[in-house]
């Protein structure tokens, strides 16, 4: 095997061309380390991508944020503008694993793990992020949602790397939210997780609503019925129970060490109305 | 494959070495620099006992490469007293029992300075979160827990 | 003469005498008279038991006395993790 | 004779809190666990597991692996002799070295997934991956079996051909999985069971879980030419490692020597021996000294656990709360080879309380799972959990509290055991009461939320043990004890020294001793460490007093019986004696080479009477209902310590225990697809607690003292995992109003309870 470290995102897309499908890309190393020790992976070679400046900062744009793939959990919980703007992202990133996680787990990363289990990937689908994409063909922009393709798969070509990930700017009245179901406290990978992302008009009726899934079919999942649900409603008893129906109704989830079919298709509901809860009160405290 | 020539600063020490592309930073230090303080429980990050500070953040030094810490600071368990000084946490953790076979310590330790240097005054339920990442089986956290919250009080000045 | 009682699996090597009244003061003593009785106790009794008199256990102490109404139980050997 | 607690004398270091002795060692790195030590010119040692459930081992080829640059050995079956398969006395210990040599390295089957076949020690790591990678070993796969009911039954595949049941009746006449029945009686349970007005019967499983220490097993072995052996590993008993691998080896116990690394957690899973035998085996065949550490899943899929079990309890009682009879009969998995814990958890179940009646029935069960360990109070949590549930459900049958229940039913001095023999002074009734008093049984609980109670009890044992006592021309002491310390042992037994002595507590330096230094020692185990080497270290201070009064004699000329010890010099012993003034033992010392050489003590003892330790456990515990998730919200232990030494590392223990306890029952369990290979061998899935999923754990140390033990120690590091499982058992059933029988108690299961899955969408 053999390391690098390029300082360039031209010399780290060159270099993984180079590889084809030889090459693997380190960020955090949280996932990648522990595939090669158990040797699931034996790449020839290994780009290490947090010596490149784009990948390794935050910006704003556009009244939204850039933020390079490499960026880890931990400081996106620091970056306050981010906080303030999309908490439900943020709390996601801040999720995945413990402290000593947090400090090297990276968006992107955790995006191109490809694991439906992902804890940013249905918080980034609820809030609408774009992924760039930059590979031997240069730049394109890929939705989020249509990055994952299956555990393990994505919609990359050979050569390619995801360099950051575009967060819209949230509107007024909008906010966001992600939960997770763990047997633990920490530690553990979402048996279920639901992001929300909604819209409120003055009277506190819903105008927009994006709900997402992780952990319950081969790939996170976006739920327009879900949705659609509490879209033009207070978010009234009788909207959110029809949201945690849609959510569940969604679920194709699979049976093994981390859940049952059952439970998560249960607990998805549960998670995806307590979310959407907790983002109508967010929405709400910025009016 | 060659090795990778790596220059690094560790706790406070420049240091030169040599690593295979595939070793981790863990297997360096224990293997190479004779740093045994940072242990290895799992191998995958989901213990905490090899728990260094990497350029001033916490992380397990079984997910870096050792490669990774060109031209990085690297701070381990065994440069957390200074000459025959113990760090005020080391002190509590010894007044408090807060180890049993001891195993996990080191990693706690380094895990509970990085949490204190930037919250000084944490609840205790921020101290279980921060921890979380570290495993004990021994103590049930009780003592660890009151040690750091112990030691947090004592820096403060209470 | 001490009152002896096998517990468990012993009371069945035994021939199902469970309880008997021994003349013996030492468990030592103990082990030859109940081996030489029950044949089929012998390797159970080579093999380790824990030896209970007058409510303290004894484990691999063949010379510790029986009194003369001592109550003696003969149990499995007791380890522990 | 020691002061006795409460006997009038103030004890200067016995109960107070000194920093232990290793302790700069352990929170500065210093400290060298098992695989933190290397010898020069080491290999690399690395096992090849088996990738089946059960198969059979047709062949294994090495030639390639043999040929791989840096190779220097390479083992399998054939370089390790095979043994009879009968019972051999190993010191405390009786062990099957055909089922022990079959676990270290496979003979005929592989019996589990991570079984292990061959191992190489090579100058890397690199290399010896590689050749891993190039054993060829022919397996022909075979059906396999992982649940206890299953196995149990006629038609399930029989891991062992020459198993027959022992103490069947009429005897077994086929090879089944069943390797042992056992039954105890007390009374008659029939008469017992008419004189109930309540009497309820339930079954009850639980999962096989794993010891759970952080340090993988480690060591470091070199044997030489002229067939000396040298060992540095980590484990509970160096002595019973030494005794175990130099039988394996073919070596002379003395010419082996092992010394005992600090160890990283043990709860029993290193008692016995894995990677020391291959590793002594390697260093033989390579001729130089091999290193192998194990990785976590190794840990998981190839070492300890303890039993899983189903066990079916019956009670009967009176309605004013009088037990008439207890019944239970378990199945408790084994893992490969015969001998799970189930000898004393039969014991264990209703050793609690004072009965009548009890009739109890134990099955000892193999299957395609990893050979158990010992782990903490074996066998005793499991039919506990079960009893302990029961006996909750009948206080609330009869409408009755549950303290008061127990109380009506505690076991006393004077009550005979559920398994024979008379108890002396116990501490059972005090820890229930400790527990009544405490603020937190009268604290009210919240929506949502449950409270479970539990007791628990353990017999502790004692064993053989050696210590010595070398007094430095300082005067100051090296103590050195052969039993490993795992939780503060050195603490204690300094402290007792110390107090022994009557020199301040720093003046003792413990070391723990390598096999070649001290006799026989049995291992670190059975709560027995406090009490056995505690036992030997005031015999071993007896005699340097004596010694000493006899040097102090010598100087005064008067006859030895005319001194006395007392704060720590020698005094005439009374006016007849004449008057001197009194020597210091630093000045006993500096002259002992004047008056007949340095002055020692040491003691060899096989420690008896261990006293019976029993806890009483309360937890609040609330239950989210729409997701089964349990928090934990408060605890307390109250234990009978006899006498804490170091309150501080009782209360450890304590704690410690319980949080095991509630890992056991909230979410740690072995999962296995249908292939029969172990899906979670990690921390990521096999879910131990982490500092957030527990609350501070209370403590009340209750001091009823062991007449057998001159501080009156008994042992407290095994009973605090009794009383938990059966304690949040009783809570979560408390919060959700149904009672849940198997563990862990899941959030799935536990939503399944509730009937919150059974509401949801999907098939």
């Amino acid at each position: 095997m053999r390391y690098e470290a390029p300082q360039t995102l031209e010399a780290a897309v060159g270099l993984l061309a180079e590889a084809g499908d030889n090459g693997r890309v380190l960020a955090g190393g949280t996932d990648l380390l522990v595939q090669l020790r158990a040797e699931t992976i034996e790449p020839e070679i290994v780009v290490d991508v947090k010596r490149i400046t784009e990948l390794r900062t935050v910006s704003p744009e556009d009244g939204g944020f850039r933020i390079g793939a490499a960026v880890t959990g931990a400081e996106l919980g620091e970056h306050d503008g981010l906080r303030a703007a999309w908490p439900g992202v943020v709390e996601a990133a801040e999720l995945i694993g413990s402290t000593q996680i947090q400090g090297r787990a990276s968006l992107g990363g955790n995006l191109c793990n490809a694991s439906p289990a992902a804890d940013t990937v249905p918080a980034l689908i609820a809030a609408d992020a774009v992924a760039s994409i930059i590979g031997p063909n240069g730049r394109r922009d890929l939705a989020v949602a249509d990055v994952v393709s299956g555990p393990g798969q994505t919609a990359l070509a050979r050569g390619e790397l995801v360099a950051s990930i575009r967060l819209p700017s949230q509107s007024a009245r909008s906010a966001d939210a992600y939960l997770r179901f763990i047997p633990r406290t920490e530690m553990d990978i979402a048996v279920v997780g639901a992001g929300v992302n909604l819209t409120l008009d003055g009277d506190g009726r819903c105008t927009a609503a994006r709900v997402a899934l992780g952990a319950v079919a081969e790939r996170a999942l976006l739920v327009p019925a879900a949705g659609d649900a509490i879209v033009g409603s207070t978010l009234d008893e009788a909207a959110l129970s029809q949201l945690a129906e849609a959510a569940s109704a969604a679920c194709r989830p699979i049976d093994d060490k981390r859940g049952t079919k059952i439970y998560r298709t249960k607990v998805a509901g549960v998670l995806a109305r307590r979310a959407a809860e907790i983002a109508q009160t967010r929405a709400g405290e910025r009016a | 494959m060659s090795k990778c020539h790596v220059t690094a600063t560790i706790n406070g020490d420049e240091v030169e070495y040599l690593c295979e592309p595939e070793e981790t930073l863990l297997d360096v230090l224990r293997d190479q620099l004779f740093l045994t303080g940072s242990k290895e429980g799992c191998g995958s990050g989901d213990c905490g006992a090899c728990s260094v500070m990497l350029d001033g953040r916490l992380v397990c030094a079984c997910l870096v490469l050792g490669a990774e810490a060109q031209g990085r600071k690297v701070e381990t368990i065994e440069g957390m007293a200074h000459g025959e000084t113990l760090h005020p946490l080391q002190e509590k953790f010894l007044e408090h029992a807060a180890l049993q076979c001891g195993v996990c310590t080191p990693g706690v330790l380094v895990a509970a300075k990085a949490l204190l240097d930037r919250n000084p005054d944490p609840t205790e339920t921020e101290v279980r979160y921060w921890l979380a990442g570290n495993l004990c089986r021994c103590t049930g956290y009780d003592k660890i827990i009151r040690a750091v919250m112990d030691t947090a009080a004592e820096m403060r000045g209470n | 003469m001490a009152r002896v009682v096998l517990t468990g699996n012993l009371a069945k090597l035994a021939d199902g005498e469970a309880e008997l009244d021994l003349d013996v003061s030492s468990v030592r003593q103990l082990l030859r008279v109940l081996g030489d009785r029950h044949p089929r106790l012998k390797p159970h009794l080579e093999k380790g038991l824990a030896v209970a008199i007058n409510g303290t256990i004894y484990q691999e102490a063949w010379l510790e006395a029986i009194p003369p109404d001592g109550e003696v139980f003969l149990m499995p050997q007791i380890g522990g993790g | 004779m020691a002061p006795m607690d409460g006997g009038g004398h103030d004890l200067k270091w016995v109960g107070k809190r000194p920093v232990r002795p290793d302790g700069v060692d352990k929170v500065t790195g210093r400290a060298r666990f098992g695989a933190d030590y290397n010898m020069a010119g080491q290999l690399v040692g690395r096992v090849l597991r088996s990738p089946h459930a059960h198969a059979v081992i047709k062949s294994i080829d090495t030639s390639a692996a043999e040929k791989v640059p840096g190779v220097k050995a390479v083992i399998t079956r054939d370089d390790i002799p095979d043994q009879p398969p009968e019972p051999v006395t190993v010191g405390e210990m009786s062990v099957n070295f055909s089922d022990l040599i079959r676990n270290v390295l496979a003979r005929e089957k592989v019996l589990y997934d991570g079984h292990a076949v061959a191992a190489v020690a090579a100058t890397s790591a690199k290399a010896a991956r590689e050749a891993l990678k190039l054993i060829k070993v022919d397996y022909q796969p075979l059906p396999h079996v992982l649940d206890v009911e299953e196995a149990m039954r006629p038609d399930a595949p029989v891991l062992h051909d020459n198993l027959f049941t022992e103490g069947a009746d009429p005897p077994a006449d086929k090879p089944s999985n069943i390797a042992k029945r056992i039954e105890f009686t007390l009374g008659d349970v029939a008469v017992g069971f008419e004189q109930a007005e309540v009497v309820l019967e339930r079954s009850y499983k639980t999962e096989p879980v794993h010891q759970g220490y952080i340090e993988p097993h480690a060591c470091v072995a070199s044997v030489t030419e002229d067939g000396q052996g040298e060992l540095w590993c980590s484990t509970q008993g160096h002595f019973v490692v030494r005794a175990i691998c130099a039988r394996m080896i073919g070596m002379d116990i003395s010419a082996l020597r092992v010394t005992a690394s600090e160890i990283g957690g043990g709860f029993g899973g290193k008692t016995v021996v894995y990677l020391e035998p291959l590793a002594l085996a390697l260093s033989k065949k390579a001729g130089h000294p091999v290193k192998m550490v194990m990785t976590r899943s190794e840990v998981f899929r190839a070492t300890g656990p303890t039993s899983g079990a189903t066990i079916r309890v019956k009670i009967g009682a009176t309605k004013d709360g009088r037990i008439t009879a207890g019944e239970a009969e378990m199945a408790y998995l084994a893992g490969a080879f015969p001998g799970s814990p189930v000898n004393p958890g039969c014991m264990c179940a209703f050793a609690p309380y004072d009965l009548e009646n009890v009739w109890v029935v134990g099955y000892d069960v193999v299957s395609n799972r990893p050979k158990v360990a010992a782990y903490r109070a074996p066998g005793a949590p499991i039919s506990e959990y079960a009893v302990e549930s029961l006996i909750d459900e009948v206080a609330d049958e009869i409408g009755m509290d549950p303290i008061d229940f127990r109380l009506k039913n505690a076991a006393k001095q004077g009550t005979h055991a559920a398994y024979g023999p008379k108890f002396g002074p116990i501490g059972m009734i005090d820890t229930l009461k400790a527990i009544k008093e405490s603020e937190h049984y009268n604290t009210p609980l919240g929506p949502n939320q449950g409270r479970g109670v539990g007791s628990g009890f353990w017999f502790n044992i004692g064993g053989e043990t050696c210590v010595s006592l070398n007094i430095s021309e300082d005067g100051t002491a090296t103590l050195m004890a052969g039993t490993p310390d795992i939780g503060g042992s050195r603490a204690t037994l300094s402290q007792m020294a110390a107090e022994e002595l009557g020199i301040d507590y720093d003046k003792v330096r413990p070391i723990i001793g390598d096999t070649s230094s001290l006799g026989y020692t049995f291992l670190t185990g059975g709560s027995r460490v406090t009490f056995s080497s505690g036992m030997a270290t005031v015999q071993a201070a007896q005699e340097v007093i004596k010694e000493l009064c006899a040097r102090a004699a010598k100087i005064w000329d008067i006859p030895a019986e005319a001194v006395t010890w007392e704060d720590g010099e020698a005094r005439p012993a009374g006016d007849n004696a004449g008057k001197f003034d009194p020597l210091s033992l630093e000045e006993l010392a500096a002259s002992a080479g004047k008056t007949g050489g340095p002055i020692t003590g040491y003691a060899s003892i096989n420690a008896q009477g261990a006293g019976p330790g029993f806890g009483t456990h309360l937890v609040d515990v609330e239950v989210d209902k729409e997701t089964g998730r349990v928090t934990v919200l408060r605890y307390t232990v109250a234990q009978d310590a006899g006498k804490a030494i170091h309150p501080s590392y009782v209360e450890g223990q304590y704690q410690g225990g319980a949080v095991q306890g509630i890992g056991w029952a909230l979410n740690e369990e072995y999962i296995y697809g249908d292939d029969g290979l172990m899906q979670n061998p990690g921390f990521l899935d096999y879910r131990m607690p982490v500092a957030s999923d527990v609350p501070m754990v209370d403590t009340v140390i209750v001091e009823v003292p062991n007449p057998n033990h001159p501080y009156g120690v008994r042992g407290v590091g095994e009973t605090p995992i009794v009383p938990p499982l059966g304690a949040i058992a009783n809570a979560v059933s408390h919060a959700v109003g149904v009672r849940m029988h198997e563990l862990p108690m899941s959030p799935p299961k536990v939503l399944e309870a509730v009937g919150g899955a059974a509401n949801g969408a999907g098939d």
